[in-house]
This record gives structure tokens, C-alpha cells and sequence, in this order.
């Protein structure tokens, strides 16, 4: 299959008439990475795609593939592969069809087509329904065309925008592992558009993080969900989101909470050392210390409402002070509204957040 | 609701004054629009004796059908004593051609619209449309000039391209408007497999677009087999449609003239339109939503 | 090389197609292929002709009405010119002046005319004269009474098809009957607008303007052929119409001067309105086509021709010089009538242009139709028309 | 920064597409159009001539009563018949959506009159309308002898016998356009209605014809095309009479143009109809640019 | 507000022309309790719930609401008020009007309808964007519209048909959670279909699984999580989902896998003891006990993929046997592919399926 190739983006500037969508947007993804890029709707993750795919036109810069410029290239020249929100099948053409168009007009030989298309077929278990017209497959099935079209082209580059977000969940989850293993035997590099922060989390070599034409954050998916450069990666990342509680960082480092109660911020590894001011503490629901192991130190919350999720519950409480907060804790949970609950901040999975700046301290 | 019955299952199915009020609508209207047909068609299987009587919806006291064969086969145009079968063939010879091209060319025509937004675009598309409104009579002219000047002259080609012509507003409007709603994936998926920009119109687009084809087959044919004066004017002496002759036959000035053999000639005339419509009106349903509702 | 003639014309109701193939059988005769290209309804195809003209792909001949339907073809230089022709057969001695003068531009004819047609006949139903009582009326004044009692017996008096072009028939009829020659060739040859202020011009309007009353509730709209019927039928009592009507009587078996009478207006001398049909040549493009043009014109014009044609198309010969006995006794009578040059009146299309008449036709027609419009009313519109340069 | 040749092979490609449109525009749309233009201030007859007369042709055509009453008889038809043919259409949409029985019929039959040219259609109802052997005579021999049915033969209704010809022969199309606007709507739509416990009536008109504004326009759109060419009706149906009642703009411009052979002033007519059409469909066309800049 | 109302269905058969799509279906619900109707695509759950509503009509069967049979009666007057999916919205209508048509075409009051309009408003947070269209709104605030138009009706019944499957995951979260506290604040019968086991879980009081017209399981959600009464209901709760691993259960009341291993199954609560024969054996991902909790009976098998999910990590191995097996670990798990890992299955958290009729044992 196709050779895994390098993508390199440099001061790419993207416009449509008058509205700058990026600006100076640099981007290395080495060869064989799985990105993913993540962000809300309207941040500019498809333009960025199209213009890698060929399918825009830059403003300013340069786009490299596999260490050659492409800045200038039809899409079919570039060596890349390309999957669909929407699927964009062709309707008229039989599955078969879909996957050998790309190579007809190519003019590649019939023998070698027949291959190609197998071989997808095969990996993708599509073989059974290769005669079949796209209206005639479920949603899974026809995303999983799709990706058999990108598939023989065996590209050094497979883009993929959103291809998930229109199935159920379920069939999310298998196609997901699928996408997974299909990286990893490929081996070609990937990027991968989506807004769905689990499919991210569990694809991504590494995530980059967009808001605004702007990436905020390029890491690994650990580290972004760990340890968000700012408010808005902490609070698009993660679901149930991370809570956020308002408050001040005291000159004698612990965290003061808005109204009442305080939590000491041992463990906590900073970034600006001796920052003291107006902050936000932030903290994932599954990391929070409740009951028992909250400690000594605990605040006191009471139990609003706990959402049963099969193999674990969501506990939703107030603060004293007010403040919402979810937990999470074993699906077999006792707790019920109303029940006071003990709950503790540990130190080294808290995130802080200048208020002003909204950057982790 | 009485004691007496205990409300379960399927509720009893009164028929309503409203369902009837539909039906009673629906029918009354269908004699309304049925009527003119209905008459035609009787008038045309009376013989003249009985069309003077005059009672226009009785059924004939005699039937027939002495009219149809005399405007198939021998009503006298000028010296041409063979009714309209002659005009019947050199419509078809022009209904063809006509009809391809016009949809071939009013289609590529919305499909490179559709495909490409450039500035000058909405310009030509603007004035597409407001020439739907003009009169095309006042084109008939200058047109007889330019295909002089072009050196074609009346011909077979110069119909077509006349039809051409007139069908392009309506044509390009109807495609523009389904290719516009395609998901614009469409497109990317196909230049991404190398499709270039006629690839993507003939294997792509044009097979998705068969239920606008269907709308478009439907009103060319009717516009095209119904023209009188493009084909007088344009279409050359040999190639004169079917509607010259009916027009020689019902509007002839002088001389007696015979209802039931207009009528059966007029039928004759209008005969593959109905057909076209009546075997594809679910079809013709169907294209218009596809698309053309998205104006 | 063969000799080929595509002719327009639209000549295509049945007396009118049988007169034609007289045309066409002779030309065929005199080695000639006739290639027919009939064009229902006389606009359509003047204009099938004259964009093939301009076009640059002529016809062989073309009709037209005699007239002045084809002047600006002549000034485009559009025509050929049937003067060498007319001069060898010295056949413009035996035409009427009228007809000679409608053909004639710059000196030279430019068109073949074949045919007259009487514009202002005047066609009753012998037996309703006989039930009503009375005689065949010799003017307007006289027909009024006859009108009055057709009326009275229950009857349609005036057998009449609401079309523009037989509202102008109408008046044009009456204008000649009240007006006579004078104020017929005053009005539309030269505009005058005295003539239109004429009295006699007034008393027409006002003649005209009476009979509103005696047609039926069906007239507007209706075509010439269905009001003939109802004089054909006896529902009707008579009927102003051109020559052509007589081929419905004819068709329903019925004789000229037995079951129904024909006769003319004239109480000021000048009877006859003259019209007809010419047929003009575009310049050829070919010698063959040329050849073609001539004998065509020459066969059209031979006496035997002329009768056949005129026996078939209910019109009288164009030449004087023929022997009309074998044509019917209305067209006999025709024949008589403008033998006297002073009865030769030359049809409104020869005097005035298109554009004109129309104009006029539009003033007419409004006039009839709305009972409100009062004879001032008319008369202002008319002198409104004749103002134009048209 | 290097030229963008890079999108330019597929532009070359709808540039050449566009080409037959772009000629057509230019030839035929602006070129005829400027030929009509040029030609309404010259004193051309028969033929076209250059004898320039400024604007005397256009002083002409508005002291011409034909002239005049075209132009309200063409709005007065175009209200009427826009209004009826809307109306209709719609109301036998929405029967025909009740899921009646037969509906395939109902629509073939509602829609076959589309088929028909304005020729055929003129011609029957001419028929059926007139007095002495049309409806009113069919009646009054069923017993009715005071029945009357003569607007077509009066001046101050014959107008109206067009707009109902020209409805017979529109509301089908209607109904087509509206019916694919109605089966679009979504079925949830009326669930809500119901719960919300709303009768029918009042769910189409503060619901669903709000909803099918889009089907309203592109109908719109279409019949008003034929308002303004409206010609062979007229012709076919009455010729323009009783005297000038039933003149419509077109006919005087076709009127002038051959039979009276004054092209100076249907050209000045033609002109003036252009100008107004294009001073109602340009910012028509610009608004919806405007708005519909999606897609 | 509405008082709350049983729902009572006897008997129900539902038919599209020759298709049975509900046979015989009886289903009982209290006064203000949170009935889910869960089942994949098609199988009958929109047909019941329009049939509650009215909107459709049964073949059979009688249905009660609020005690009265109303089988026969119009929509409105049966006391419900009904969500749908496509949220429904009149589209050339503000909120307001939206909210308020209903109820101006039954004649209430104006101050009456201004009321409940605005009290509905502020429940959902709606009060800024009255006077808006439904196109001027996100996807989350028009389902909110949709829902204040169903609460001003003040029904004793609320219908919900898949009200948050167009929205994405983020929002569906938000809704969810409003929609419980609205239960809770309402204290109405509510009925809501979703083919989402998470929103199933989460909201429910009960649960009624469908499969092709039947219900398969009606149950709370820990119970149906827990003990699934066949393999359907199994497999179709819970994500990722349940383990399947097909063997035999031996004479000796131990689970022999298909080729190779076996699994003791102390502390399983058997429903037809002394069982023996072909049967599958399921557990959830998050119930395996995987490294040294396995303990000594422990099977060994490979990891294959490690699918990071912020909160905990997905671990995708293969048994010895070649089965796949997912299991659930903590988000900072070092495994890697290709490491072993000893997996053990309590006998306590285990389904045991007979083959033959896919039955829990
Ligand atoms: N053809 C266009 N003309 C003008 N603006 C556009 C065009 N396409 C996109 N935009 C704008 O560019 C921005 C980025 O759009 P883009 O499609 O890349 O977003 P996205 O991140 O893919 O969002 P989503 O998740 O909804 O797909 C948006 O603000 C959008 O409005
Ligand atoms: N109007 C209808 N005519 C015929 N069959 C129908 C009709 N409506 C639904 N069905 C059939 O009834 C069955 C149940 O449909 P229903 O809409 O209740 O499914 P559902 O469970 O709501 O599915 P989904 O999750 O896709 O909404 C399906 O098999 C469907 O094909
Ligand atoms: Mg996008
Ligand atoms: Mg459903």
C-alpha cells in the first residue's frame, strides 16, 4: 500500500472574501502520526482539511506533502485520500463502483483495480456488498464505504472530516476501533477531524486543540486532558466537563473558594510559580475525593441528583458556596438527593486558571 | 361517549362531511378540467350533421371515426392532401434532437453555475431569467438575421438550436437549482478521486439528476411539440412540425369548416404531450420536489 | 436544369386549395415541379416569406394581397421586377387601372396579380325575403327596412362574425355605399380629414352604428363561415361578405339567384370594391430560378388559367379580356359591373398601408362594440388616426 | 506569490461550459435586445429602417386606447389569474394530500391540461363559452331558458373567459409544485398540530402555507412568465375582441410587427414591456442573491 | 401545573395494513413515573408512543390515561402532551407564539396563556429568545422550544420521541440533565423513547426494552444493566458493550470456554439452576478483574489496543482462545499492546446465556 508521508503546513493564511478564517497557521505532522483536530463547530478544523486536500485555495503559504510542495496541486496529485462527514458516495454507482471510480479515471490498470478493491472490500468486510447501490447500506455500512473509496487510493495521507458524527453511538464506538486499527496497519498518516472528544482521546497520537482559526494546544491526548494549556481546552475536553470553581489563589498558595471553604494546592505543578489573584480551579469529575477519602480537609456538598450510567454514576451536588459539581463514583453508589457528601480537591489533579487570561497557571 | 360501549380497538370509522366535501371538490373539479377534453373527443367522433344539431356534450347518435382518419391521412393542406402525418414525423425529427440538446446544454449549463460561483455568473443568470419573461416573438427577427448571417439559414440544425435557445432560462434554472442543494461533499469526493470538471457532470451529477431529467423531458417535450411559430419560421419547408398543419387546417379562412375533423386533429396534435403526462405524472411530482420548489 | 417554383401562400381551405392546383397543374404542364408550401392564415405566412427573404433564402413566389403589403420589399430591392413579362403579352392593357396601379412601383409591376375579389357583396336568403316580404334592396336605406322586418319575424337579420376584420368590412361597405367613390379614395387614399368630416361619413357611422342591433348575442367572435351558415340555413337573413362566401352556398348545394340572392350597394355609383391576390417575385438567386419566375407568371396570367382559377376560387378573372360565361351569375354580374370603369373601386389595402388599416380596424372595432361611443366620439378617433404618419 | 493556476484547469472547464450560454446571452438576449431597443426610435415599417425619430413612437404607443387596454387587461388578468390559479392549485393539493383514493388519477388529471398549448386550450373553451352553441345553449336546453353564460361575447367579462381558460390550463402545474412542497413538510409537524389539538383549516393556513412560501414563489415565478408572453390564448380564444377588450400587451406587439407591419411601434411596445419587467425581476433576482448566498 | 396521570395500555395490537407491528403488548405505568422505551431502529417504540398519543389508531387493545379510556379519543383531549425529534417547530412562528398557538386555539385566557408561557420560559431558560424564530436558533434551544411548547399544556402525560438525537454529545448531556430535574420539579408521567442506552440509564425510573414489537425486559436500569434477561437486552445496553464468550457450562457448574480455559462460577444467582450445555458467558468490561486483582485462576490474554478515554482507558485484548475481550481500567494503565494481562471473571457480576434460546440462565 501507498507510502506514509510527512504533511507540513507553513504560515497557511486562509480567507473567504473578507472574513480570515486562519491566519499563519504552522503545523508539523510527522510520517505515519494519527492527529486529530478538535475543536467547536465553526473553528476552521474543515477548511484547514480542505485546504491540505487541495479542495481550497490558500491565501498565503505553503503546504508540503511527503516533503514535496503541493501548494499548487490538483487533489488527485497530491497523494492524499479523503473521507466524508456526509459520506458523499456517488448514488448512482454500485459500491464496487465507488471504490473503482477514483482509479478508472485514472486510467489504472482493470487487473489491479479488481485488487485494490478486494483488498479494501476484505479489510473492511464490505465484501457481500459490493453490488449493492449506497441507499440500499445502513449509515455504518455506507461510512464504511467511504472509507474503502479513500482506502484504494492508497494514499500517503488519509483525511478524514467528522466521518463519525453521523452515526449512533453504538455504531460510533465500533468504527472507531476500526479507524484504530486500520492506522495501525497502514500505517499512513492520518488527520482526523472531529468534535467528539472521546473519539479524539482514543485516536489521536496527538490532538491539536482549535478555537477561532487558532490551535491552542497540540499534545498528546493525556496531556491535553490533564493538563489543558487554557480554560477553553479544559472545558471542551472531557465529559461529563471539568467543574469549574471560582474563587482566588492566596498569597500563601492555597486556593480560597469563592463565599467560603478553601483547599490547600500541595502537588499542584505550576507554571507560574508565586501567581496569586483572581483564578478558577478546575477539576475532572473522576478525580475528586468524596466521602471517606476525601479527608480531613473536606468541604461538605449535598447530593442533587445521581445519574446511573450503567458501569459508573454521575453524582451532581452543590456546594456550600453554591457552586455545581459533578462526581463520578461506582455505579453502585448509595447516595441519594440530599445526602451531605465530603468532598476533597487532591493537589496534583487540580488545573488552575488566570481569570484574566484564562491560561494555566 | 355512552355506558353502552366500552371504547377499544380500532375506533369506528364514520365517513365525515369534510371527507365527503374533499371527494365532492376533487370530483367536481375533475369534470371541470375534464370537460374540454371529454368534448373535444366526442365533437371529434360526430359527423358534421349531428355537430350542427349542436348539443356539444351528447354522445354521437353515430359514431365515427371517419374524422381521425381524415385528419391523420387525407385533410387538404394547400396542395398536401395528407392530413397531419406528415407534420407528425418532421415533429418527432425536431422533438428529438431538440429535446436532448436543449437539456444537455441547459443542464451543463446549471451544472457549471451550480460548480462555479464566480461574480460574472449571477449576472448571466440574472438575465436568464428575466428573458423567461419576454415575449420570444420579439427575438423572432433579429434571429432570422443572424442565422442568415451565420450562413444556416432554416434547417433541421437551426430548430434545434432555436429550441435550444428558448428552453436554455427554464433548463438552466431547474439544474441550478437541484445541483445547488447536492451536498457539496459531492463534488470534493469526486475531485479528490480525479475526476475532472465534465467527469464529474456526465458520471456523477447527470445520474444523480434523473428525476429533474424526468421534469425537464416533460416540459421541453410539451413546449417543443406544441411551438407553432419557431418551427414556421425556423424550421425549414421540409422539416415543418405538426402544428403547421393543424394551424392549416383549423385556422384556414375560408371554406367550411369541419369541427369533428379540428377536433380529431387537434387531438392528434395533442396526443404524445397527454400521453407523456398522463404516463409520468407521479414522475413530474416527484422531479418538481427533487428540486425545483427550492427556487 | 429543372425547373422548380416553391410557392407560399395561404391558400388552404378546400376551394381555396382546388384553385391553387389549377396554378400548379398548368406550371407542371409547362414543365415546371411545383413544390407547395401553404402557410394557414395570410400573417403567418407573410412572415414565413419575408424572413426567408431577408433571410437570404427566397421562395420562388410569395402571395400577397394586392396592395401595398409588399412596398418596402420593392424599396429593399428585395423583388424582381414581371415587367418584361407583362410588356410581351401586352397583358397590362386588359387589367382594371386599379389593379395595374396596386402592382406598379417606380414605374415597373412588381407582382402578378391573378385574381379580383369583390370585398362589399351583399348576401340574403331568397326564401326569408320571400317570408318577409319585399325586395332584393339596392342600398343601405332599403336593407334597414328589410332588417327591421327579418327582425320582427323572429330571424337573425344581419348574419355577422365579430372579428375586426369583418367590422371593418362592415363600415368599409357602408362607407362606400353612403360615401360613394369620392370619399372612399378622399379618406383612404389621401387621409383627408375633410372626408372624414364628411356628412356622408357620419351618416355611415350612424348606419353602422344601427346594426349593432341586428346582430345575435353569438356574432362576436365568431367566424365569417359560421354567420354564412346562418344565412345558408335560413336563420339569418343576409350577410355582408367578399366573394368568397360564395363557395359555402356552393358546398351546401345551393344556386346564385334560386335559393339566395347576391347583390351590391353603390346608390352613389362606384359598386365594386376590388381586392384579389397577387404573387410576388424575390430576386432570383439561380438562372433555373429565373426561368422558373417567368413561366410561372405567364401561366398564372393565361386566359384559360384565369377561368379555371376564378371558376374554383369564387373570384372573377383578373383580365378583363376573358370570356366569363362559364362562371356563375354573381361572378357574371361582377364582370358586368366593372366593365364600367367608373364602378372599379380599388380595395382599401390598395390604397393604404398596413400599419393604417390596422389603425383604423382598431377605431372600428371599438366603436362597434361599445354602444356608448357616440358618432362625435368615432369621428375624433378617426381624425385621431388619420394624424399619425402611418 | 505564484499565480493560482492551480483552480484554473477546472474554471477552463466551466468556462467552457458557459461558453453556448454566454453566446446565447450575447447574441441573441442582448443583441435582439439592443436590435429592439435601437429600433423602436426609428420610423421602421415592414423592414427596419435607420430614420431615427426619437421618441416618437413611444408618444404613439401611449395615446394608442389599444395600447392601453392591453396593459390593463394584462394586469387585471395577471391579479385575477395569479390569484385563482394559486388558490386552486393549492386547494387541490391539499385534497389530494387527505390520501385520497385514486390519486394518481386525480393528479394525471388536474395536470393534463399543462400539455395542452395555449392554441388548443384557446380553441375548446372558445367553444364551450360561446352562447349559441357552448354551455349556455346546453343548459337552456336542459330546461333553463333565461340561463346565461355569454361573458365571452361581452366586453366587460371577456377577460375573465381567459383567466379561466388560463387557470384550467395552469392549476394543475400549481398543484404539482404545491403538492411536492406539502409531502415535504415533515410528518411531525402535523403529529404536533394534532396534539396541540388544532383543526385542520387552521393548521394550513398559520402553518403549512407559511411553510410553503418557497412552493408559492417558484409558482409565482412560472405563471407570471406566462402572464407577460400571454399571447396565443388571447388569439385562439378571441382574437383580441369583443372590439379591444381582450388585447394583451404581446398581441400588440405581434399585431404591429407582421400583420400591420409597423415594427417602429411594436418594437416601442415590446420595449416598454421589457423595461417593466425588468424593473419587477431585477431586484427580485438581487434580493434573493442576497439571501440565498448559502448553498 | 397538570396533575400527573397513570398510563394503562391492555392488550395493544398495532397493524400497517398486513404488518404486525405491536401484538398483545400490555404495559402498566404509575402516576409520575419515568417509563424509557429502549430498542434499536424499527422496533415499534415511535408506533406505541403515537399510539398513546392518539396519533395513530390501534387494531386492538384499550388505553387508559389518567384512568379513563381514551382509545377512542383526539389527542388533545387525552391529556398528553409530546417531544418529537425533528422538534416539530412551527417554523414562521416566534417561541412565543410557538409556545402559545395551542393554547390560543383552545381559547384559554390571554393573561392565562402569558402565564404559563412565561412560566415555562424560565424553567427552560427561554425568556431572551421569545421573540425569536426557530431558525434563529442552535439545535439544543430549539428541543428546548419544543419542550416548553409540551410543558404549557400542562398535560398530566408527557411524550418524549427521541428528543435528543439530533443534538451532539455535549448538549444532549445539558438536556439530559435538565430534563430529569423537569421530572423531578413536574412530578408528571413521563414515557421517552431513545435508542441511546446512556439517556436510557440515566433518566429512567423504569426501563422497557423492545426487540421487534416485544418488550424484551421492563425493569430499573441497574437491574436491567445488571442482569439482563436474555442476550438482546445484553447486548444492547451498555457501552462499550458486554463481552460475549461462548462455551459450554459443564455438569460440575463451571464455564469450560470454546477450545481452551475455564471459569469457576461461584456467587452467580441462577434462575434455572443445575443448567447444562451450550451456553455464552457475559460481562461487562468494567467487571473483569484484569493484573493482580485476577488472582490465581486467571486466564491469559494479550492486549491488543489501548484506547485512552480520559477518564478511564479501554483495553481491547484476545484470549488465549482467540475471543476478544474489552475491559475497563483506569485512565493512567501502562499496558501496552502486546503485553499479558491475567484476566478473571466474578462469578457475581457474570450473565449466563443458553445458546439455544438466548434466555439468561
Ligand atoms: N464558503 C465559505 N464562505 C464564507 N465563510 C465560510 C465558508 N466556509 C466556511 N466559512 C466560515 O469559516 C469558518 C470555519 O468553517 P469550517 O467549516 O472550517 O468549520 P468547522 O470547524 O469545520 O465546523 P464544523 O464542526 O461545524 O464542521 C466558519 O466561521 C464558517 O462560517
Ligand atoms: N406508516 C407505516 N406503514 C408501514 N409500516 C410502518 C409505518 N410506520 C412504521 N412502520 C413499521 O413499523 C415498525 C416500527 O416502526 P417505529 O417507527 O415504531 O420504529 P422505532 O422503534 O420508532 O424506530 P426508530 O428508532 O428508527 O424511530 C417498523 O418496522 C416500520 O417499518
Ligand atoms: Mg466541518
Ligand atoms: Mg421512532
Amino acid at each position: 500500500m501507498g507510502t506514509t508521508a510527512p504533511v507540513d503546513l507553513k504560515d497557511i493564511c486562509i480567507r473567504f472574501g473578507s472574513i480570515r478564517v486562519l491566519e499563519n497557521l504552522n503545523l508539523t505532522i510527522a510520517p505515519g502520526e494519527f492527529l486529530v483536530l478538535l475543536g467547536p463547530s465553526g473553528c476552521g478544523k474543515s477548511t484547514l482539511l480542505n485546504a491540505i486536500a487541495g479542495l481550497l485555495e490558500v491565501a498565503e503559504g505553503e503546504i508540503h506533502i511527503g516533503g514535496r510542495n503541493v501548494t499548487w496541486d490538483e487533489p488527485k496529485d497530491r497523494g492524499i485520500a479523503m473521507v466524508f462527514q456526509s459520506y458523499a458516495l456517488y448514488p448512482r454507482m454500485s459500491v464496487r463502483k465507488n471504490m473503482s471510480f477514483g482509479l478508472e479515471v485514472a486510467g489504472t490498470p482493470k487487473a489491479e483495480i479488481e485488487t485494490r478493491v478486494q483488498a479494501a472490500a476484505q479489510m473492511l468486510k464490505l465484501t457481500p456488498l459490493l453490488d449493492r447501490r449506497p441507499a440500499e447500506l445502513s449509515g455504518g455500512q455506507r461510512q464504511r464505504v467511504a472509507i474503502g473509496r479513500a482506502l484504494v487510493r492508497q494514499a500517503g495521507v488519509y483525511l478524514f472530516d467528522e466521518p463519525l458524527s453521523n452515526l449512533d453511538a453504538q455504531l460510533r464506538a465500533e468504527l472507531r476501533v476500526e479507524i484504530k486499527r486500520l492506522h495501525a496497519r497502514l500505517g499512513a498518516t492520518m488527520i482526523y477531524v472531529t468534535h467528539d472528544q472521546i473519539e479524539a482521546l482514543t485516536l489521536a497520537d496527538r490532538i491539536a486543540v482549535m478555537q477561532g482559526g487558532v490551535i491552542q494546544q497540540l499534545d498528546t491526548p493525556m496531556k491535553i486532558y490533564r493538563e489543558p494549556v487554557n480554560r477553553f481546552v479544559a472545558s471542551f475536553v472531557g465529559s461529563p466537563a471539568m467543574n469549574f470553581l471560582p474563587g482566588r489563589i492566596e498569597s500563601d498558595g492555597a486556593f480560597q473558594f469563592t463565599h467560603e471553604g478553601q483547599c490547600p494546592l500541595t502537588g499542584y505543578r505550576w507554571r507560574t510559580p508565586g501567581f496569586a489573584g483572581a483564578a478558577t480551579l478546575g477539576i475532572r469529575p473522576e478525580h475528586i475525593l468524596a466521602g471517606a477519602e476525601a479527608g480531613p480537609s473536606a468541604l461538605t456538598a449535598k447530593v442533587e441528583m445521581v445519574e446511573p450510567m450503567g458501569s459508573d454514576s454521575l453524582v451532581w451536588c452543590r456546594l456550600p458556596n453554591g457552586a455545581p459539581l459533578a462526581l463520578r463514583q461506582g455505579a453502585e453508589t448509595s447516595l441519594i438527593p440530599g445526602d451531605p457528601l465530603p468532598v476533597a480537591f487532591p493537589g496534583d489533579a487540580l488545573s488552575l486558571f488566570d481569570d484574566s487570561t484564562g491560561v494555566r497557571l | 361517549m355512552t355506558a353502552a360501549v366500552t371504547p377499544r380497538g380500532r375506533k369506528p370509522t364514520r365517513i365525515t362531511p369534510a371527507r365527503w366535501g374533499i371527494y365532492a371538490f376533487l370530483l367536481i373539479t375533475a369534470l371541470f378540467f375534464l370537460l374540454p377534453l371529454y368534448v373535444m373527443i366526442v365533437t371529434s367522433l360526430k359527423p358534421m350533421a349531428e355537430i350542427r344539431l349542436g348539443n356539444i356534450v351528447a354522445l354521437p347518435d353515430v359514431w365515427t371515426v371517419e374524422a381521425w382518419a381524415k385528419a391523420w391521412s387525407s385533410a387538404c393542406t394547400g396542395l398536401n392532401c395528407n392530413g397531419i402525418s406528415v407534420g407528425f414525423f418532421n415533429s418527432v425529427k425536431i422533438l428529438i434532437p431538440s429535446v436532448f440538446v436543449s437539456i444537455l446544454v441547459g443542464s451543463l449549463t446549471g451544472y457549471a453555475l451550480s460548480f462555479w460561483r464566480a461574480r460574472g455568473t449571477n449576472i448571466l443568470f440574472t438575465a436568464m431569467m428575466i428573458v423567461a419573461f419576454i415575449p420570444y416573438q420579439i427575438f423572432l427577427y433579429p434571429l432570422v438575421r443572424v442565422f442568415s448571417f451565420l450562413g444556416l439559414g432554416q434547417s433541421l440544425l437551426t430548430i434545434i438550436i432555436v429550441h435550444t435557445i428558448f428552453g436554455l432560462p427554464t433548463m438552466t434554472l431547474l439544474f441550478r437549482n437541484y445541483f445547488s442543494a447536492l451536498p457539496p461533499e459531492l463534488y470534493k469526493a469526486a475531485r479528490v478521486d480525479g475526476a475532472g470538471f465534465y467527469q464529474i457532470y456526465g458520471r456523477i451529477m447527470m445520474p444523480m439528476a434523473v428525476p429533474m431529467i424526468v421534469v425537464a423531458v416533460i416540459l421541453q417535450v410539451t413546449g417543443i411539440w406544441n411551438d407553432f411559430i419557431l418551427g414556421l419560421v425556423f424550421a425549414g419547408r421540409e422539416n415543418l412540425p405538426m402544428t403547421v398543419q393543424l394551424n392549416n387546417i383549423v385556422n384556414s379562412t375560408q371554406g367550411e369548416r369541419a369541427y369533428n375533423v379540428d377536433m380529431a386533429a387537434t387531438m392528434l396534435t395533442a396526443l404524445l404531450p397527454l400521453v407523456v403526462y398522463f404516463a409520468s405524472g407521479r414522475w413530474f411530482v416527484r422531479g418538481i420536489a427533487a428540486g425545483a420548489v427550492k427556487g | 436544369q429543372e425547373m422548380k417554383a416553391e410557392v407560399i401562400h395561404w391558400w388552404t381551405s378546400g376551394g381555396e386549395s382546388a384553385a391553387l392546383k389549377v396554378f400548379a397543374d398548368q406550371f407542371t404542364k409547362a414543365g415546371g415541379t411545383w413544390v407547395d408550401n401553404a402557410v394557414a392564415g395570410g400573417a403567418n405566412a407573410r412572415t414565413a416569406a419575408i424572413n426567408r427573404t431577408v433571410g437570404g433564402n427566397p421562395p420562388t413566389a410569395m402571395q400577397f394581397n394586392t396592395g401595398k403589403q409588399f412596398d418596402e420589399l420593392v424599396e429593399n430591392d428585395l423583388l424582381a421586377d414581371v415587367e418584361a413579362i407583362m410588356t410581351a403579352g401586352n397583358l397590362k392593357a386588359v387589367l382594371p387601372d386599379p389593379i395595374l396601379n396596386a402592382t406598379t412601383r417606380r414605374g415597373k409591376m412588381y407582382a402578378v396579380p391573378v385574381n379580383i375579389h369583390g370585398q362589399n357583396w351583399v348576401w340574403y336568403n331568397k326564401a326569408v325575403l320571400d317570408k318577409i316580404g319585399g325586395t332584393e334592396p339596392k342600398n343601405w336605406d332599403e336593407a334597414l327596412v328589410l332588417l327591421d322586418k327579418a327582425k320582427a319575424a323572429g330571424l337573425i337579420p344581419l348574419a355577422f362574425s365579430g372579428q375586426k376584420v369583418w367590422e371593418r368590412g362592415l363600415f368599409n361597405a357602408i362607407l362606400l355605399d353612403k360615401g360613394g367613390p369620392a370619399v372612399w379614395t378622399e379618406f383612404f387614399g389621401k387621409r383627408s380629414q375633410a372626408a372624414a368630416k364628411s356628412p356622408q361619413f357620419r351618416a355611415a357611422a350612424e348606419t353602422y352604428a344601427k346594426l349593432r342591433s341586428y346582430v345575435d348575442q353569438g356574432a362576436p367572435g365568431r367566424n365569417w363561415n359560421d354567420a354564412t351558415a346562418l344565412v345558408i340555413q335560413g336563420k339569418a337573413f343576409m350577410q355582408v361578405m367578399g366573394d368568397w362566401a360564395k363557395g359555402e352556398f356552393a358546398a351546401a348545394n345551393l344556386t346564385a339567384g334560386k335559393e339566395f340572392g347576391c347583390t351590391l350597394f353603390g346608390s352613389r355609383g362606384g359598386g365594386y370594391v376590388m381586392g384579389g391576390d397577387v404573387f410576388t417575385f424575390p430576386k432570383p438567386k439561380t438562372e433555373a430560378q429565373a426561368k422558373a419566375q417567368a413561366t410561372l407568371a405567364k401561366v398564372m396570367l393565361e386566359p384559360e388559367t384565369q377561368i379555371l382559377f376564378a371558376q374554383k376560387k369564387g373570384s372573377i378573372p383578373v383580365r378583363l379580356d376573358v370570356d366569363g360565361s362559364s362562371l356563375d351569375i354573381c361572378a357574371q354580374r361582377a364582370m358586368k359591373v366593372i366593365g364600367d370603369k367608373s364602378q372599379q373601386v380599388p380595395a382599401v389595402e390598395m390604397l393604404s398601408s398596413p400599419a393604417m388599416t390596422g389603425a383604423l380596424e382598431d377605431v372600428y372595432s371599438q366603436f362597434w362594440n361599445n354602444p356608448n361611443q357616440t358618432v362625435d366620439q368615432f369621428v375624433e378617433k378617426i381624425l385621431g388616426v388619420l394624424k399619425q404618419e402611418l | 506569490m505564484k499565480p493560482h493556476w492551480f483552480r484554473l484547469s477546472s474554471n477552463r472547464s466551466a468556462l467552457s461550459a458557459l461558453l453556448p450560454a454566454f453566446l446565447v446571452l450575447v447574441i441573441v438576449y442582448i443583441g435582439s435586445t439592443s436590435w429592439t431597443i435601437w429600433i423602436s426610435f426609428t420610423n421602421s415599417r415592414m423592414l427596419p429602417n435607420t430614420n431615427f425619430v426619437g421618441l416618437r413612437q413611444y408618444d404613439q404607443l401611449f395615446a394608442n386606447d389599444r395600447w392601453l387596454t392591453s396593459v390593463h387587461n394584462l394586469v387585471i388578468f395577471g391579479g385575477l389569474f395569479l390569484l385563482l390559479a394559486l388558490a386552486l392549485g393549492f386547494l387541490l393539493a391539499v385534497a389530494i394530500d387527505q390520501r385520497v383514493r385514486n390519486e394518481n388519477s386525480f393528479r394525471s388529471i388536474f395536470l393534463y391540461p399543462y400539455s395542452m398549448s395555449f392554441v388548443v386550450t384557446g380553441l375548446v373553451w372558445q367553444w364551450l363559452l360561446n352562447p349559441t352553441h357552448g354551455i349556455q345553449r346546453l343548459v337552456r336546453g336542459w330546461g333553463f331558458p333565461d340561463f346565461a353564460f355569454d361573458w365571452i361575447v361581452r366586453q366587460d367579462t371577456v377577460i375573465f373567459c381567459l383567466v379561466l381558460a388560463a387557470v384550467w390550463h395552469a392549476a394543475g402545474l400549481v398543484m404539482a409544485i404545491m403538492l411536492a412542497g406539502l409531502r415535504g413538510i415533515d410528518e411531525d409537524i402535523w403529529k404536533a398540530a394534532k396534539v396541540d389539538g388544532l383543526p385542520a383549516w387552521r393548521v394550513y393556513i398559520s402553518i403549512v402555507i407559511p411553510m410553503l412560501s418557497a412552493s408559492f414563489a417558484t409558482a409565482t415565478v412560472l405563471l407570471s412568465t406566462s402572464v407577460v408572453r400571454l399571447y396565443d390564448l388571447s388569439v385562439a380564444m378571441t382574437n383580441g375582441g369583443p372590439g379591444v377588450a381582450s388585447e394583451v400587451p404581446a398581441k400588440f406587439v405581434m399585431d404591429h410587427l407582421f400583420e400591420r407591419a409597423n415594427i417602429g411601434l411594436a418594437t416601442a411596445a415590446a420595449t416598454s414591456m421589457l423595461i417593466t419587467v425588468i424593473a419587477v425581476v431585477a431586484p427580485y433576482m438581487y434580493w434573493r442573491s442576497r439571501k440565498g448566498g448559502r448553498a
